[in-house]
């Protein structure tokens, strides 16, 4: 059963170009959305390591919300066609470490889309509060497969890289 | 972000009771649902002034308006409204609405309706010659010459069922709907 | 050595504070977070006061470091960097939490929001005690400008740069400058012809020494930064040789093949194979369109070739490819009108006398295909009677949204116009007059007197199934009244559809290839909608006229020349400071593996052979951050973005992640 | 291809001609027309206006009972209001949870389930222009109605209101009736009023509101020199074939308009016999129309009109015209 008062930490990564001023126009327009996500600025959404999204989870949050311009609008001309590789991995390593792949979202968003960032954070802090804590820094130190599959998760990772646009 | 509604509950009720009726809030009362109704001159109100009366709470003149009762579901308004306010759905939600208040004074329209679905609740089809005379027989009696005209051109080529059809599953579509008025009630 | 933390939580009058328990955040901050040794909540931390507030502290306690929780960094991160660099602190000691566009504005519950107020604070703060001493790259400003569009704007704009001494590149897509306003016959309210106040600002361009005009071209790439873009344009060929084209028009003349014009003529009227859009375009050479052209498609013909004087047609002429180098950039492509076909119900295409509002100018204009006798689509009848339909496209959510800002007046001038040049009864039909400038009110007053009827009602449709003898043969305009609360059906011999105003349909393309954003609906975002209208995101780039929005003649001039005024105080300081966030690899660290060489987009990336190891290129970084996250021996570090200074910044923002674990203890449910 | 078929209470009774002529006409057209089992009547535009859950519940059990066919992806209606009533259920109920738990806890009760979106809901016109194509039925077509001027008719409820997110049709001035009736060989009339009201229910509220509606569709078919309109929905068929001497008397017309389904004009573009596809069940007669065919073929009537040369045509383009002149 989820607990009923549980509410989920989300740390966001938000683009500087697009998304983050998607949030700027969330806010100007008064349009009220749940307050779970918490947002670093970064300038790309191709900057976000996976690195900081496994931090982010090791750190205690339970989802990350990766957020950029829209396919084809990067400000950087095509980094966030990386930043969809590098999700696509992200929820495949997840999946493999046993971690719910809602756990982890990635939404375009153009600095006019206030509403669509919006309605994406609602939906996402629902989806989480329904699966509940993921509470990883308690069981951190333990199994030796979740390190194991870090490792894998990383070779992966750098396999992937090396594939380029 | 919205404001509750507290200064108009019934606008605020047709807007619950109707799928998107959210857009109603933004009528910019342009007029061109009314100007495009096929029955617009037959209304007493048209509907924007439907939709201005809901915004200044006039409920009682709302539900005794003839307007919901001349809609012939065209959803002209509907396509052309420059909001993509659900006009014909609200339509609907006035009728049962009015139906619920009893307080539109002519009974013929919501009569129709009753009796139509008097026979789908029984037949679990439709029945055009028994709701036709049974409605006519009702409302009006003098116009029976007219209606014979209609029924005989359509008995004579067998268009008219003399007995209604009944399907097979009455029992299961019954219990569906008692179900459904159920869950309408609360 | 550890930091000494300053901490400002801004009310922003209530807008903050109505929320978020500002005095809360700032007594927790103080006591919680390391190195903070102030905490302070102030009304306005914008205010000159709050900045000296922030400059008094740093002076007289020390501060290393500054966080403001406040607005949004995109609006006041420069005004508190000038603050700590005013007070001798390095401007990149300081980081800036948004408070209010990402809580107070978007959060209702106040506990919520000053939890979340508290973690942006924090996260802030581990982050900002990691910042490194910054200096901003300072580059030159190239004293060239290049204004894209030369419509009113994009001239006016031109005019301003090139009397102020600069030189100015304005490339035009058509054949001729002067957009929309050519076409039209007389302006609001004032009743000036267009033609009269606008072609001799049209030759003012061509003729000025310091603007270069490049008609018929097109930009076809741009890079570089601000202070130094290069521009490559597309010259398309003419087929006629600028040099030797007297402009005499004889080519024009004797060219058998006639088409519609599309474009300027807006599809009523006929122009020819080789052509000028309209007698005083500008530049004066006409231009070979290779579609209808019977050389081109038979490779018969070559009259024109024949009857030139001076032999400037050159069939062989290729498109020129032209590198410019600019400062700055002014984009004024204008707009598109709405395709009236969509909105089936008025008919237009099917019912021959509906007409746009653009071909009734085109109508309207001594220098249009009637020489402006107003006539049906049969080119003879005079019509008696003239509906004008308003917001056909605008104000509607399945097409456009906005209001188009012109129409109302535009109808009311088509309506003078109709009233002075036929005996027409003229009727508008309006959801709302919209008058709203000087002189437009009393405008409509004016039409009012002058006989010019108005319905209130938004047309539900126009149609030619007559239901009385009356409407036999008419265009019967369906509408309510809204004012009798009465649906009527107003017999017109024509309708006039008011037409909105649309984004160009490659608004988008566009924005992309300067590296701007569009609105939703593809209208060029600035800056700020209200005290930044005509910037945009990106330095160097500005706006003006209908791209940005719709607009009117008086407003599209103001902007240009707003832009213009805006570009010059770039050129006359002559430099321009850029943002140090640029990306470095520590050659001791790299492995050499050349992933990251591929990844950036800039090509700011070589790997350097004899080393073995890959270097960045500062000039040319843009600072996106992606060869920082890909760098598998993390080799490469972001300036204002390492991976120090983001997990500071995760650990500040997960603050309560115990707090969490105390009261909660759940489950686990990872595996 | 197999389709789930609903044809709605209309085609057992006042609609069998419709009825008739679709069986007869969708074998060669390479159609397989599965009925719903016991599908019950689809509320027309009454139920809603009485209760909304027992509306959608009504509508919800046909769905339910098609989702049984098996190999089937679309379910077909050729009633138009039949067609948006399921269309409308199963958009709306994908659309409003609420909506779409009330009517799966209503149709739970009778031990049915409809997840939204498991059917597909197409109008039958729609099923043979875009599914099966207008250049199979002209390739299907053995006895072009040449000579044959008709009034394509499509009434409302299959244009309005667009319901997909990218409807198949304009919703004022569809064409995909035109191109089939063409493809048959028939000249289709200019027919503005093709999407207009044929009067719905106000034949039994309030005639003369209805009248008006039938005596303006009928008028502007005559006025084009239409032989007969062709309709694609029962209801308006009913009003305008059935209230036809009604509306003359009440207008003080003569109008003898002949209002024929799309499917019988293409069975007889096949060839078929008319009494297989139901004429003769018409009040107003369509043996105008029969005798037309298999006419000798006229030559199109009127030549087109030349170009007037430049110098005397002071006319202006129509928007969109193209080329020289």
């Amino acid at each position: 059963m989820p607990d009923e008062n549980f509410e989920p930490k989300i740390i966001g990564f938000f683009c500087n170009w697009c998304s983050y001023r998607a949030a700027d126009m969330a806010g100007t327009a008064r349009m009220n959305y749940e307050p779970n996500v918490r947002i670093i600025r970064v300038m790309c959404s191709g900057r976000v390591d996976p690195d900081f999204v496994m931090a982010a989870f090791a750190k205690g949050a339970d989802g990350v919300l990766i957020a950029g311009c829209h396919p084809g609008e990067c400000h950087y001309n095509n980094q966030n066609f990386k930043t969809m590789r590098r999700y696509a991995l992200l929820k495949h390593t997840l999946r493999a470490i046993g971690v719910e792949e809602e756990r982890i979202r990635l939404q375009w968003a153009s600095a006019a889309e206030g509403a669509i960032l919006a309605r994406s954070i609602d939906e996402m802090v629902e989806r989480v509060r329904e699966l509940g804590p993921l509470n990883w820094p308690k069981q951190w130190e333990a199994p030796p497969e979740v390190e194991e599959a870090i490792k894998m998760m990383e070779a992966e990772h750098a396999e992937a890289l090396e594939v380029t646009a | 972000m919205s404001r509750p509604p507290s200064t108009q509950p019934f606008l605020h009720e047709v807007i619950e009771a109707t799928p998107g009726g959210e857009a109603l809030k933004t009528c910019l009362q342009c007029g061109t649902c009314s100007g495009s109704c096929p029955s617009g001159p037959d209304m007493d109100h048209s509907p924007r002034e439907i939709f201005a009366m809901l915004m200044a709470g006039m409920e009682d003149e709302v539900l005794r308006s003839n307007t919901p009762w001349y809609c012939v579901s065209c959803y002209y308004c509907m396509a052309r409204c420059p909001k993509d306010i659900p006009i014909t759905d609200i339509m609907y939600t006035l009728k049962r609405k009015s139906i619920e208040a009893r307080l539109y004074d002519d009974s013929a329209a919501p009569d129709w309706s009753e009796s139509f679905m008097g026979y789908v609740e029984s037949y679990g089809r439709s029945f055009e010659l028994g709701l036709a005379t049974q409605y006519h027989l009702t409302h009006s009696p003098l116009s029976k010459v007219s209606l014979g005209t209609f029924a005989l051109g359509m008995l004579t080529r067998n268009r008219l069922g003399l007995l209604p059809e009944r399907i097979e599953g009455m029992d299961q579509l019954n219990a569906i709907l008692e179900k459904a008025k159920e869950l309408e009630a609360h | 050595m550890s930091e000494r933390i300053g901490i400002y939580v801004c009310h922003c009058g209530s807008n903050i504070a109505g929320v978020v328990d500002v005095e809360e955040v700032a007594r927790w901050a103080g006591e919680n977070i390391e190195d903070v040794v102030i905490a302070r909540d102030y009304k306005f931390m914008c205010s000159s006061l709050g900045q000296e507030l922030i400059e008094e502290d740093i002076r007289k306690e020390g501060l290393t470091r500054v966080v403001v929780g406040a607005c949004s960094p995109h609006l006041h991160e420069k005004t508190f960097r000038r603050a700590c660099a005013n007070a001798g602190l390095n401007p990149y000691f300081f980081q800036m939490a948004s408070l209010r566009e990402q809580i107070a504005w978007v959060t209702k519950d106040r506990e919520r929001a000053t939890k979340k107020a508290k973690s942006l604070i924090a996260a802030a703060a581990e982050r900002v005690a990691l910042h490194a001493e910054l200096e901003p790259f300072t580059v030159p400003v190239n004293p060239a400008t290049l204004v894209v569009g030369g419509g009113i704007a994009g001239i006016q704009a031109s005019l301003e740069l090139a009397e102020a001494g600069y030189p100015v590149y304005l490339v035009e897509r058509e054949p001729s400058i002067g957009g929309h306003m050519a076409q039209f016959d007389k302006t609001f309210p004032t009743l000036d012809c267009a033609a009269c106040i606008l072609t001799p600002r049209m030759s003012e361009a061509e003729a000025h020494e310091n603007i270069t005009l490049l008609s018929y071209s097109e930009v076809e790439e741009v890079s570089g930064f601000v202070g130094s873009f290069k521009v490559k344009v597309r010259k398309n060929a003419r087929y006629v040789v600028e040099e030797d084209c007297t402009g005499c028009g004889i080519c024009t003349e004797k060219c058998p093949t006639s088409v519609v014009d599309d474009v300027f003529e807006a599809g009523i009227g006929y122009r020819k194979a080789i052509y000028r859009p309209f007698p005083q375009a500008v530049p004066k050479y006409p231009v070979i369109d290779t579609e209808s052209c019977l050389y081109f498609n038979t490779g018969k013909c070559r009259i024109c070739e024949k009857v030139c004087p001076t032999e400037a047609i050159d069939f062989e002429q290729q498109d020129e490819l032209i590198e410019l180098e600019v400062g700055n950039i002014i984009l004024a492509t204008g707009y598109e009108t709405f395709d009236a076909t969509r909105i089936t119900q008025y008919g237009y295409g099917r019912l021959p006398n509906v007409f746009t509002s653009l071909e009734f100018e085109r109508l309207c204009n001594a220098a249009g295909p009637t020489e402006g006798k107003l006539v049906l689509r049969d080119g003879v009848t005079e019509p008696k009677s003239i509906g004008i339909i308003h917001c056909v496209g605008s104000r509607d959510v399945h097409y456009n949204p906005g209001c188009s800002a012109i129409c109302c007046m535009s109808a009311l001038k088509f309506g003078h116009l109709a009233i002075e040049k036929s005996e027409a009864d003229v009727t508008s039909f309006y959801i709302d007059m919209r008058p709203i400038a000087k002189g437009y009110e009393e405008f409509y007053d004016r039409l009012m007197e002058e006989g010019m009827h108005f319905v209130r009602g938004r047309v539900a449709e126009v149609t030619d199934v007559a239901l009385a003898p009356e409407e036999e043969g008419k265009l019967i305009v369906q509408v309510e009244d809204t004012l009798l609360g009465k649906q009527r059906r107003v017999p017109v011999d024509m309708v006039v559809l008011m037409v909105g105003l649309e984004p160009r349909p490659d608004a988008r393309d566009v924005a992309l290839r300067f590296g701007i954003s569009c609105s939703m609906n593809g209208w060029f975002t600035e800056r700020h909608p209200k005290l930044d209208p005509v910037a945009t995101m990106t330095d160097g780039i500005f706006i003006a006229g209908t791209c940005q929005g719709a607009k009117d003649i008086p407003d599209s001039v103001a902007q240009g020349a707003a832009a213009a005024a805006r570009v010059l105080s770039m050129i006359t300081r002559g430099h321009v400071q850029i943002e140090p966030i640029v990306a470095e690899i520590n050659p001791e660290q790299c492995s050499g593996c050349r992933i990251c060489n591929e990844l950036c987009p800039f090509n700011a990336i070589d790997y350097i052979e004899a080393d073995a190891v890959s270097e960045i290129n500062t000039a040319l970084c843009k600072g996106c951050g992606t060869c920082v996250a890909a760098c598998p021996a993390g080799a490469i570090t972001g300036a204002h973005f390492s991976n120090q200074q983001i997990m500071a910044e995760l650990d500040g923002l997960l603050f309560d992640v115990n707090e969490h674990d105390e009261t909660m203890q759940p489950e686990p449910t990872a595996a | 291809m197999r389709y789930a078929y609903y044809p709605g209470c209309s085609l057992t009774r006042s609609a069998r001609a419709y009825a008739e002529s679709t069986a007869a006409i969708v074998g060669p057209l390479g159609i397989e027309l599965v009925e719903v089992e016991d599908w019950n009547c689809c509320g027309a535009t009454e139920y809603i206006a009485i209760n909304k859950s027992a509306a959608y519940a009504l509508v919800g059990r046909n769905l339910a009972l098609a989702t049984s066919i098996e190999d089937v992806e679309t379910l077909t209606a050729p009633c138009s209001a039949c067609y948006l009533n399921l269309k409308k259920v199963d958009r709306y109920m994908g659309e409003y949870p609420d909506l779409n738990q009330r009517t799966n806890t209503a149709l739970a009760a009778g031990g049915l389930s409809y997840e939204p979106g498991t059917l597909h809901v197409k109008h039958l016109l729609d099923v043979i222009t875009e599914d099966i194509g207008v250049e199979v039925v002209a390739g299907s077509v053995s006895q072009p109605l040449a000579g044959i001027k008709l009034a394509p008719y499509y009434g409302c409820l299959i244009a309005r209101p667009a319901l997909d997110d990218e409807p198949a049709h304009d919703t004022e001035q569809p064409h995909n009736l035109d191109d089939l009736l063409t493809a048959l060989g028939a000249d289709v009339v200019d027919y503005p009023v093709k999407t207009n009201c044929c009067g719905g229910h106000m034949a039994q509220i309030s005639a003369s509101t209805a009248y008006g509606l039938i005596g303006k569709l009928i008028g502007a078919a005559a006025k084009a020199g239409a032989d007969a309109i062709v309709t694609i929905c029962p209801m308006c068929q009913l009003n305008l074939d059935a209230y036809q001497t009604q509306v003359n008397r009440h207008l003080g017309t003569k109008y003898k308009m002949p209002i024929l389904y799309f499917t019988q004009m293409i069975g007889l573009a096949m060839g078929m016999k008319p009494a297989d596809l139901g004429f003769g069940q018409e009040i107003v007669s369509g043996k105008p129309v029969l005798a037309k065919v298999g006419l000798p073929v006229h030559e199109p009537a009127g030549p087109t009109p030349k170009r007037r040369s430049r110098r005397n045509d002071p006319s202006l383009p129509m928007p969109g015209s193209r080329g020289e002149r």
